[in-house]
């Protein structure tokens, strides 16, 4: 059994599509020498060559646009784009173009493009470093957005990411980068599917991303209380696993649903919609939102008052419950 | 890029102040440089056809419009020589990156007008047409963004080592936006194999060029460290040459070239839009001097490569091929509803197949 | 009492607001010498000149770039973005500054800028010039963003956001730019408040823009079907107005809210979320979405069936009647 | 701009190669150009004085992140003529509109370093100190955004009738994006009072200036229509004159400059970047020969307008002044709560009002 970071779990993802189909290629700011700033394509270019994997000026509209031309050709563009916020630049081209070609050409050009962000706060970092960018995504008709919580799960999404025919937005929680996870790399779960990764009975957190592993502490400390929370890592925002979220209301009746995000019009709103939809009469309380307050991401000495603590999503389960 | 001798510089549209364009026949029609372009006879004669085919078509679809068989529909008129003179030069494998005003462009690399013009029926986005098949890309609005594609692509034919180029059309106005910077920018720095082909029509919907820019457009590529030339874009002949130009350097490997075709938008902007708020008449009459078909036949006619019969044939040609494709227009139908949801996704998500459910129970 | 159009009325609104104060400035791409492309700044450079009401090159980017730092040297910039999709060139600028600049300055230097867009769907229009961007700029905290869905309002919410000290965006229904409206000018609701245009008992009907017209049509539908719908105009989306939809939940118990924008993550699902927490006990019935289907919005030809319809209106209102 | 003659070219910085930078001393201090810049003596010292405090309290800072006082912190150890240079030519109202690495020129317009600092230390964000009072700009973080707010504030200015202008710091890697250019466009075409100021210390995080770009940055000026030149950034003196000029000209109504002053970043792009995985020490030993410190010291000394007692006072200040910022930056505390909320808006909406409450209850 091999210990895996998240980071380098993505690297080997990276590598093995590399290694896959020769039609894949690797670029973005710093992504080659150096091998990127977080180390996820530490290697690649030695690996691979600076054809398959090289740098690029510092140009996000640029590198998007550039994928999508090369979609054209026939090549399977897999880029990253620095930071969350630094992702905002391509976005006329993510929204306009990316999420819409396969559409406009009536599927005679496909856009399997993989845009890799490293997203979300929680390592101190500094302002534009720790934004949660998944709405501007998940809300784009045309685009997948998957979010890995764990080492293991970011080698299966990645892979299925740069496999998949239609773009696909792949949100990296830097916060969990260096989490260490023992197993395996596999094939697995596919874009779509959300995972249960603890049973309860009393109520479901349901999360995504570095809010997983705080939703599995707060069932620790609820599990004290003598309340069972299941845990539920979403895996994609864009399709959101339907089924998964109905069986959880009617198993549950009640839900959390926790992110980083500002709570306005969040993917928790959609999360919380959906529930209602889809299993209103199982509802014994109205899903509760812990989330980033609708506020700027602050500076490092306030983000442990913005991102959900352990207390909030234990109180947030303690009122559904008590509901 | 050489100069030639200023024609009467009074009459000249405003935008072409500064350097003097590269031109191989003056406006009169007159050759006042080297007409020897490398193009056959017949391929000269096809330059006027196309042109004259070109207009036609385009007069039509305004009527069309005018009729409600089309929605919004930007002309060209006065842009003939522009578009055909550079569709001309490109090699069957070049791919096209056009604008929503290049229709003209889309005749010469035999794009079927009439699923062209699907998109201004309202009936199709932008790539009605293959644009694989047809090497000429969706018909792109966001202004600037398809040069971006077109370094994309060429990039994609850099590493596969073909002998391919990419050529980005895009006005005076596109310029100004940041995805032309990029393009040209990351163009310079991978030596890509890509023209960068701009027409500089003198307005930008109600902004005229020296409200866009300071600078001379071709005069931006040495920043980019690629060469840019300035050539009158009314002139068919000069707009081949300068474009076959390119196209060699870039299949040479010499990478980009920025080409800044000086033209004129003898037209509005589009069918719903009313030139008189911004512009005066005389200014698009004395524009008309400089006519880019007048020019070529005089020169076509004098120079014997073609006798009046032919002028007459093409005229003759263009009526039945207007006609034509009012006739494929106007047969153009409605879509059916599923494909709202048949290409969103190459590979359809369940929960998007329930909401296809939902919208087409 | 006069008749006004959309277009005229925000017209008035801008002219107002140019005589008001000397430091509000009225620029973008052909806005000055032709009066923009629906007419909206007709005028303007006429009776202000061009020093206070100009053309700028098409540089969406540098449009709302420029205005953060006309707002260093003391002015109050109103812009307006020429479609929907053409104001995401400068959503960089509007999430990492427009946004932020306010709190990163601790309040010594405020966005007092207004942007305006024409926006959403119903014109038959091309590609690109009928999308719903109020998801991109509601989730984004720091923002205020209003819809109006009428002449008369629109002349009041125009005003309003020019005034407002914080920036606002304005997202201006195209397909309603020449619907009449008696009536005079006036202040009227500020920002953050909604309002019922109907009143009923049965069922409410939420929405914004063009949708507002249709809500009506649906509601005086319901009528002869013997249901009483409620109509409500949010005319602001961030904030939202909590109270109002409370009280429309508490007091009619059935709610549809309705929107053209996709549904995923769309400003319906923070409706159903909101009421949901605010009023879980009085909701009858979960509630409906009514919305524009999660793909591109499609060409002319298939607008209408893409578009919320009075019909599917009246389904989902009746369905949560018979809930 | 009049170019000197080159210095033994084999030991430049890779990226310095092409036109010649102006250039007032040498690099080994003997002057090479006029050095009456237009400086009383006292000017001159206070050129030095501020590099040398500059360049402690970047060691300074260094040292406080491995403490971890600070967080990831950028250092500009090798620019300290760019931007003192530059910053010393500025009138008391134009305006600074900085990247995350001007913290040598924050300190020439005042600007409180412990308050500077309060960025780096986590504090607070882009504008910790009063970007009105201080006439500097909130340290910007994405990459060209802020040239485009120059471009704003000089706008602001003209429209006011004001004679002040803005200038715009950034980077080699920044003339890639679109900002870049859209600022640029906007400067040239409005013919607006600001100076475009590029420090090309050769690397982009770990991309080279040759990967970054084809061209040389100074020569994309002409492509908007105002003056670009080409300066030797480790020639303090050089920087000053040409800054001095391109506000002259801004102020005289005369428009934008684009200055690229060629200078070469020392240390790692910030304390969490590994610069071994990518450049080799021998470039930085060489690159030390430039040193802007150095240079400007001896020639201050054997032109007579300082001694070495105040060089060592200086030095003996530095350290002092060191030593106060890193009480200062230790001593500062974390905001309250409350600061979360306290400035979103300047007119809070009641919803939002709500969730401060259940936020801080
Ligand atoms: C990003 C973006 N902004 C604004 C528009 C609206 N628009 C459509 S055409 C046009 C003018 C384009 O001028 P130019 O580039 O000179 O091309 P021309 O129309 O002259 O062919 C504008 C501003 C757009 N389509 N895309
Ligand atoms: C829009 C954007 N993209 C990427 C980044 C990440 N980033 C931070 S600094 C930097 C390199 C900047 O290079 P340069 O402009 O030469 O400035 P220097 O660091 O050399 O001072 C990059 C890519 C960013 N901050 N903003
Ligand atoms: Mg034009
Ligand atoms: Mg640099």
């Amino acid at each position: 059994m091999t210990t895996w970071t998240l980071s380098g779990a993505l690297n080997r993802a990276l590598h093995d599509s590399l290694t896959a189909d020769d039609r894949v290629l690797v670029f973005g700011e710093d992504v080659g020498v150096s091998g990127g700033v977080f180390r996820v394509t530490d290697g690649l270019q030695t690996a691979f060559g600076d054809r398959r994997v090289f740098d690029t000026p510092i140009s996000e509209a640029g590198i998007v646009g550039t994928a999508v031309g090369l979609c054209f050709a026939g090549w399977r563009p897999v880029v990253e784009l620095q930071f969350d916020a630094f992702s905002y630049p391509a976005l006329e081209q993510v929204i306009d173009h990316v999420a819409k070609m396969h559409m406009r050409t009536r599927g005679r050009v496909g856009m399997p493009i993989t845009i890799r962000i490293p997203s979300f706060g929680g390592i101190k970092g500094k302002e534009h470093h720790g934004e949660s960018p998944e709405t501007y995504y998940a809300h784009t008709a045309g685009l997948k957005v998957v979010v890995p919580s764990s080492a293991l799960d970011g080698y299966t999404l990645l892979r299925h990411a740069i496999a998949d025919p239609d773009p696909v937005i792949v949100l990296e929680p830097k916060a969990r980068y260096w989490a260490k996870e023992d197993g395996e790399l596999a094939d697995g779960a596919g874009i779509g599917a959300g995972r249960i990764l603890r049973d309860g009975t009393d109520v479901t957190l349901v999360s995504y991303g570095s809010m997983v592993a705080r939703a599995r502490e707060a069932a620790d400390a609820l599990a004290e209380k003598g309340v069972e929370a299941r845990v539920v890592d979403l895996r994609c925002l864009s399709p959101l696993d339907d089924e998964l979220l109905q069986r959880c209301a009617e198993e549950t009746g009640r839900i959390v649903v926790i992110h980083e995000a500002p709570r306005h019009v969040g993917v928790g709103a959609e999360v919380a919609a959906r529930v209602m939809e889809l299993a209103f009469d199982s509802l014994a309380a109205p899903v509760q939102r812990v989330t980033g307050w609708d506020a700027p991401y602050p500076p490092a000495s306030l983000e442990d008052g913005y991102l959900p603590s352990v207390e909030r999503i234990v109180a947030a389960a303690q009122r559904t419950v008590a509901y | 890029m050489a100069a030639s001798a200023p024609d009467h510089p009074a009459e000249r549209p405003a935008h072409w102040a500064g350097s003097e364009p590269a031109r191989i026949l003056a406006p009169d029609g007159t050759a006042v440089g080297d007409t020897a372009v490398g193009l056959e006879p017949e391929d000269l004669r096809a330059l006027l056809r196309w042109m004259v085919l070109a207009r036609r078509l385009d007069q039509e679809c305004i009527a069309l419009q005018r009729q409600g068989q089309l929605t919004v529909y930007p002309g060209f008129e006065g842009q003939e020589a522009a578009q055909v003179g550079s569709a001309t030069a490109l090699g069957a494998t070049d791919f096209v990156w056009p604008t929503f005003r290049e229709l003209a462009a889309a005749l010469v690399r035999s794009v079927d007008p009439v699923q062209y013009l699907q998109y201004h029926r309202g009936t199709w986005h932008g790539g009605p047409y293959d644009p694989r098949a047809t090497r000429f890309g969706p018909i792109c609005i966001p202004i600037a963004t398809q040069i971006v594609h077109a370094a994309g692509y060429a990039l994609g034919q850099q590493l596969d080592g073909t002998d391919a180029a990419s050529i980005a059309y895009f006005g005076d106005g596109a310029t100004s936006e940041g995805d032309f910077h990029e393009a040209a920018n990351l163009a310079g720095v991978w030596r890509l194999p890509m023209v960068l082909f701009c027409q500089n029509n003198g307005w930008a919907i109600s902004v005229p060029t020296a409200k866009q820019t300071a600078g001379e457009i071709w005069r931006r590529a040495e920043g980019y460290g690629f060469p840019g030339v300035r050539v009158d874009g009314n002139d068919v002949l000069a707009v081949y040459a300068a474009t076959r130009e390119a196209l060699d350097r870039a299949r040479r490997g010499e990478g980009a070239t920025l080409i800044e075709a000086m033209t004129y938008r003898i037209g509005a902007h589009s069918t719903a839009d009313d030139a008189g708020r911004y512009r005066a008449d005389p200014e698009v009459e004395a524009a008309r001097a400089f006519d880019p078909i007048a020019r070529f036949r005089t020169w076509l006619l004098a120079a014997g490569h073609a006798d009046e019969e032919y002028v007459a044939a093409c005229e003759r040609e263009a009526e039945a091929f207007a006609l034509e494709v009012r006739e494929g227009v106007i047969a153009t139908a409605a879509p059916p509803a599923e494909w709202q949801f048949d290409w969103v996704y190459a590979a359809p998500p369940a929960t998007f197949e329930r909401m296809r459910g939902e919208a087409l129970a």
